[in-house]
């Protein structure tokens, strides 16, 4: 056991030397307005020149086959250096893995790529009207016609789509199976024919987000990743990345925690805060050092993604909250304290809501009992699988 | 003592909240975040009589009636009107307990016919929708003054809560009785903006309660798993339990411990709102996290309420000072 | 609406000046060991013999007929001059009610004076080591015989019987009804032949309940309350009580957070503690007026009892892990503080547990559905019903 | 960078785990509350190696090897081993430090072979179990003192934590190296105790886990009730996340960051292991509070635990005091 980073510090140099002279000055505008994600987009792509948008990508594809330890130290320094948010994250951290488990050889060669300079964004497709947590519930349909598919039905919840180029998601091609059935895994462009988007304010306002609605859309069958009919396995292994460290690494809360002790600093260090700020910290490190234990183990760690997904998340809501109360009257202004905060309260909903978790890890982990009835037993309602 | 309202306390809060149910709010909080602060609500409610609750009869108010304003501001908290009525409110106390004559005579009986909307800069120099007041008021050590925007809003979490900084324009009075007045004024708000947030935190309960009712999730409804009964209890466990020390605070009026109560009754209020408004974000999933549907309105409004008139920790410190002996 | 109590201060003058020259100057030992038991017992009668005992009861029973507002102000006053626990609790609180709401005249008048005198001191036997938290699977039988029954079976978590006279819980008469149906609820002696107590430990080691293991015990007809069978219906008026105001009074908060303050003061008034602090006092505030909002109302309360049990018990715990917190390394020491932490530990677990008590506020207060088979949706496994 | 223990720390740790469950840690619990120390269990642990673990080779010792510290405190928490044993780890450590060569020759190689029970008061000046220990330490500002109890035995929650006043007896060492190594001790302490709670919280988390699964009550394991089942989930978050800053802290032993890392350790693990037995304790139910129980000795030593060798607070104060540049 040890903790000896010296074989990654050469790397972790140039990552925070390159960032030093590239992070732009100011802060992009927010990246859930068209001008920001704009902004956002060319940033991939002068990340991308660097060979620094998606490190642990094998060189082929842009990358530069960085170990787990080297793309957490990437994201330390990434986030240390107040670089600009991920526009390209729901591609990089959701499809891709799934690409790498079951995509073509072709499918790879003409996706990642341009995912990796930022040419083209991707938006998830998962969650339907009366589909959020209950995603095995979806109704949208994918029909076989020459050629290819025929989508039609509506998705909902779907991140960025306001603005991004294409969407990935699951869609009932056989109608007659029920459940986890009968569902194909399929990207699509935005601006297909067909293809509506109409977006949706988050709650301070800014369209993160957006309705999909399908008319007879047309997708060729080198579009439809694994087999058909086996869309919820394909998608599995993409949840399970979710659950674990890709969607928030610990290096994000690391330098947001820097950030809280220096604003507790700066409003005069109220004794009265102290303790949240000090659980802060503790919380920030603790879920480093988890990091660096997942990715020690040689095991699958399976259901236990599910406690690092309560973990972070519940971790940025007393972040952002303890912000807040420092700010005391101004916490309710605009500003990026309250965006993170309102970023912050997405997390114990989406990717699957946090009681649904609870659920998989008491009957997963622990060996708790089912319910002793059909249906597993579950939480609240809510969206899964936005970034 | 009889601790609970009577007939007719019970009866005004019903009219108010069925002439906000009319009106349909939701609407009208939109209107007013993008900048169009239609005053028809604020008349109607002046003639249901809220305004004069808090202006002295002689001014032709009916006032102070501090349950009553508990009653008005849980309806109106309920439905999350907009505008500077909290402040219009403690105004009129700042006025009345100042003892201008003039002053009085000239801003009560508007403001009890709902004629002059007043905000006021309750702590730091920022007021409330200060380009649609008639009137802001700021009170200085010794010294009351009228004051003006002085920059740009500043955009809240609640898009209806539009505040801008404020400058002192003109003196309206001077002497000891101002800062005597500011701190009456200042209580009062607390009491009116603990209310409103009893009201929109049961609000966002009863919306709630209904839709873990209806939503079905794995071939149930949502409500009929235990974590979400047990948000639910929580979330009304926490309002029950602010409810009567609001109106604890309010029969305390005039009082010495007036301050210590108003302080207490904001902090339950405000914990147990900003806990409804988590609770109702989490059991409605990614829906009320949306901006166009109509609780998330309720949800900032909570957020940003928590805050004003005084932060969970001033109000805290106020009460433990004031049992120090 | 108001609060005005002046009608009530005479005798709440009354009261305390008689608890000024009457209260022990040194505190009692505990009432959960043997002397503790014993000096608890003459206190009881030192109060009775003040008609102080169970102020609320008519005059022919030793009381004074006391309004509830009267009643609020004598526990307002006897917690806060310090006067010592409350050893008939059990039989005061729990058994009384269900007496004046279910017993004969004869029941009344041979039961509750020596009740009120501390002369026999009450112990409750709801629980079985299989009939927790879910009292209706209880299997200890009451066996018809010549001019009685005869009780055989087990009893648990029985709150004093290491120490009391007699005891009253639920049995089962038909053998063959199931559930909540064909029980029985009976009065009987500790010392009858057949009784064997065996004392438990709680957590601290005080024997503060005990076992009681029932070989045909004969209980005569007299000491059967309500109608044979109708046990369940007749113990839900306990059940009542227990939830509401009167197992702990506002005034117990009230005095132990004007300690808690004072304790906080003692120690330097560490900011750090400061807004837990707050928060005990405002919700012990919140308790007593809530108390006086229950006693105004004239509607039953119904299921709105379960909210106070979860309030107060809460309360109770909070107050207590801050005490011991102000104490810091000798919080773990003996000494009131955490005699109290301890007893406070039981207050979500007995009583019916706190999960049980949130089912209940959801089903039954806000209309939420049950679960959709047969059963119940409840909680944890736990005792209920003693005092 | 590998941050997961090696095959042989594994075993280490599974050896002791066989061993404690051997030697039936309940009833030594109840009889070393009821005051007798008995020693045999203490020989067998210094024969597996824990005691060597704080003794550096020099001193027949094996140490310092905080990891593997970590790893038996851990072993020893689960088993609720009563007894001084941090102290007399920590007291190595203290003895190591000072430098003073007799003494180190004295105790060090005593302590290694388990014939040394030594206890040292961290905090306030009472000591654990100071009736049954060879050698007591007490650390002044420049002079390190043996002592001897000074007073009756103070009853703990945990009833196998015999804490006694103590009085310094006679000057052992002085100069400035005794501050030094008294600093080095209560770290030490510090991280074993925070492991020791780790191993007491998975405990009681596995044996309620247990229960659940078996308990029946409304006709089914109560581990199928959705309360019951997130209760249990948290409790096994807080202590996954705790675990990695035990050892974090453990591989930063020599760094100016191990007083800082053995704090947040401490109040992670505090906190998981309190919040398990508060679990357990409400999973449980009345027979979970019960003196027989054996498990409520597991509780009641988690709850003292939590305020020995420094306050949460303090441990606090001690982590945002270190990120201060």
């Amino acid at each position: 056991m040890d903790l000896d980073l010296s074989a990654v510090e050469p790397f972790r140099a140039e990552v925070r030397g390159w960032l030093r002279r590239n992070v732009p000055a100011a802060p992009l505008p927010s990246l859930e307005t068209e001008e920001g994600f704009a902004a956002h987009r060319a940033w991939e792509g002068t990340l991308a020149a660097a060979r620094l948008s998606v490190v642990s990508w094998p060189e082929a594809y842009g990358g530069r086959g960085a170990s787990p330890l080297e793309w957490l130290v990437f994201e330390e320094e990434y986030y240390a250096a107040g670089a600009p948010g991920r526009v390209s994250q729901n591609g990089i951290n959701l499809l891709a893995p799934t690409l790498f488990a079951h995509g073509t050889p072709e499918q790879l060669e003409r996706v990642l790529p341009p995912m990796a300079a930022g040419e083209v964004i991707w938006a998830q497709a998962w969650s339907e009207p009366g589909a959020g947590s209950d995603l095995a519930a979806l109704r949208a349909t994918a029909t076989r016609v020459d050629g290819g598919w025929r989508l039609n039905g509506q998705k909902t919840w779907s991140s960025r789509a306001a603005f991004a180029d294409r969407a990935f998601g699951l869609f009932r091609s056989d109608p007659a199976a029920e459940r986890h059935r009968g569902l194909t895994y399929l990207m699509f462009p935005l601006d297909a024919d067909g293809v509506t988007v109409r977006p949706i304010g988050r709650l301070d306002g800014k369209p993160a987000f957006a309705e999909l609605f399908l008319d007879d859309v047309f997708v060729p069958d080198r579009d439809v990743i694994g087999e058909p009919g086996q869309g919820w396995a394909v998608a599995m292994s993409t949840a399970g990345n979710e659950r674990g460290l890709t969607l928030r690494s610990p290096g994000r809360f690391l330098a947001a925690t820097d950030r809280l002790v220096a604003l507790w600093r700066e409003h005069g260090a109220d004794p009265l805060l102290r303790d949240r700020v000090a659980d802060v910290w503790i919380r920030a490190r603790a879920y480093r050092l988890k990091g660096f234990e997942t990715i020690s183990r040689t095991d699958d760690i399976g259901a236990e993604a599910s406690v690092n997904k309560v973990f972070w998340s519940e971790l940025d809501v007393a972040l952002h909250e303890t912000a807040l109360d420092i700010l005391g009257a101004d916490g309710e202004l605009e500003g990026d304290w309250l965006e993170g905060y309102v970023f912050s309260l997405a997390g114990p909903i989406y990717a699957g809501t946090n009681e649904i978790q609870r659920n998989v890890i008491a009957e997963r982990v622990l060996g708790l009992p089912r319910e002793g009835r059909g249906g597993r037993q579950v939480g609240p309602g809510a969206k899964r699988g936005s970034g | 003592m009889k601790f609970v309202l009577d007939a007719e306390q019970r009866l005004f809060g019903e009219t108010l909240h069925k002439l906000l149910t009319e009106a349909g709010t939701p609407a009208l909080i939109r209107r007013w975040a993008a900048g169009d602060p239609d005053r028809t609500l604020w008349s109607a409610l002046a003639e249901a009589g809220v305004f004069a609750l808090a202006v002295p009869e002689r001014h032709d108010g009916a006032g102070p009636l501090p349950v009553e304003l508990v009653v008005a501001m849980h309806e109106l908290g309920r439905h999350a009107v907009p505008g500077p009525i909290v402040e219009t409110l403690a105004a009129a106390v700042l006025i009345d307990t100042a003892g201008d004559e003039e002053l009085s005579a000239e801003w009560l009986p508007r403001i009890a016919a709902g004629e002059a909307v007043v905000s006021l800069a309750p702590g730091p120099r920022r007021a409330l929708d200060a380009d649609a007041a008639d009137l802001i008021l700021l009170a200085g050590d010794e010294e009351l003054w009228s004051a003006a925007p002085d920059g740009a809003v500043l955009r809240s979490l609640d898009p209806a809560r539009r505040l801008f900084p404020v400058a002192a324009r003109e003196r309206l009075a001077t002497g000891p009785a101002v800062p005597r007045a500011a701190a009456a004024a200042y209580d009062l708000g607390v009491l009116a903006c603990s209310a409103q947030l009893l009201g929109l935190g049961r609000a966002l309960l009863d919306t709630t309660v209904e839709y873990a009712r209806t939503r079905r999730q794995f071939g149930r409804p949502i409500g009929e798993f235990q974590a979400v009964k047990h948000h639910l209890a929580d979330a009304l466990t926490g309002l029950e339990f602010a409810r009567p020390l609001a109106y604890g605070a309010a029969l305390s009026f005039g009082s010495p411990d007036f301050p210590r109560d108003v302080s207490a009754a904001k902090v339950a209020a405000s914990d147990a709102a900003y806990a409804a408004a988590r609770i109702a974000l989490q059991v409605h999933g990614a829906i009320g996290y949306t901006d166009e549907y109509d609780p998330s309105l309720w949800i900032r409004k909570v957020r940003a309420l928590r805050s004003a008139w005084g932060t969970p920790a001033e109000h805290r410190g106020r009460v433990l000072d004031a049992c120090s002996h």
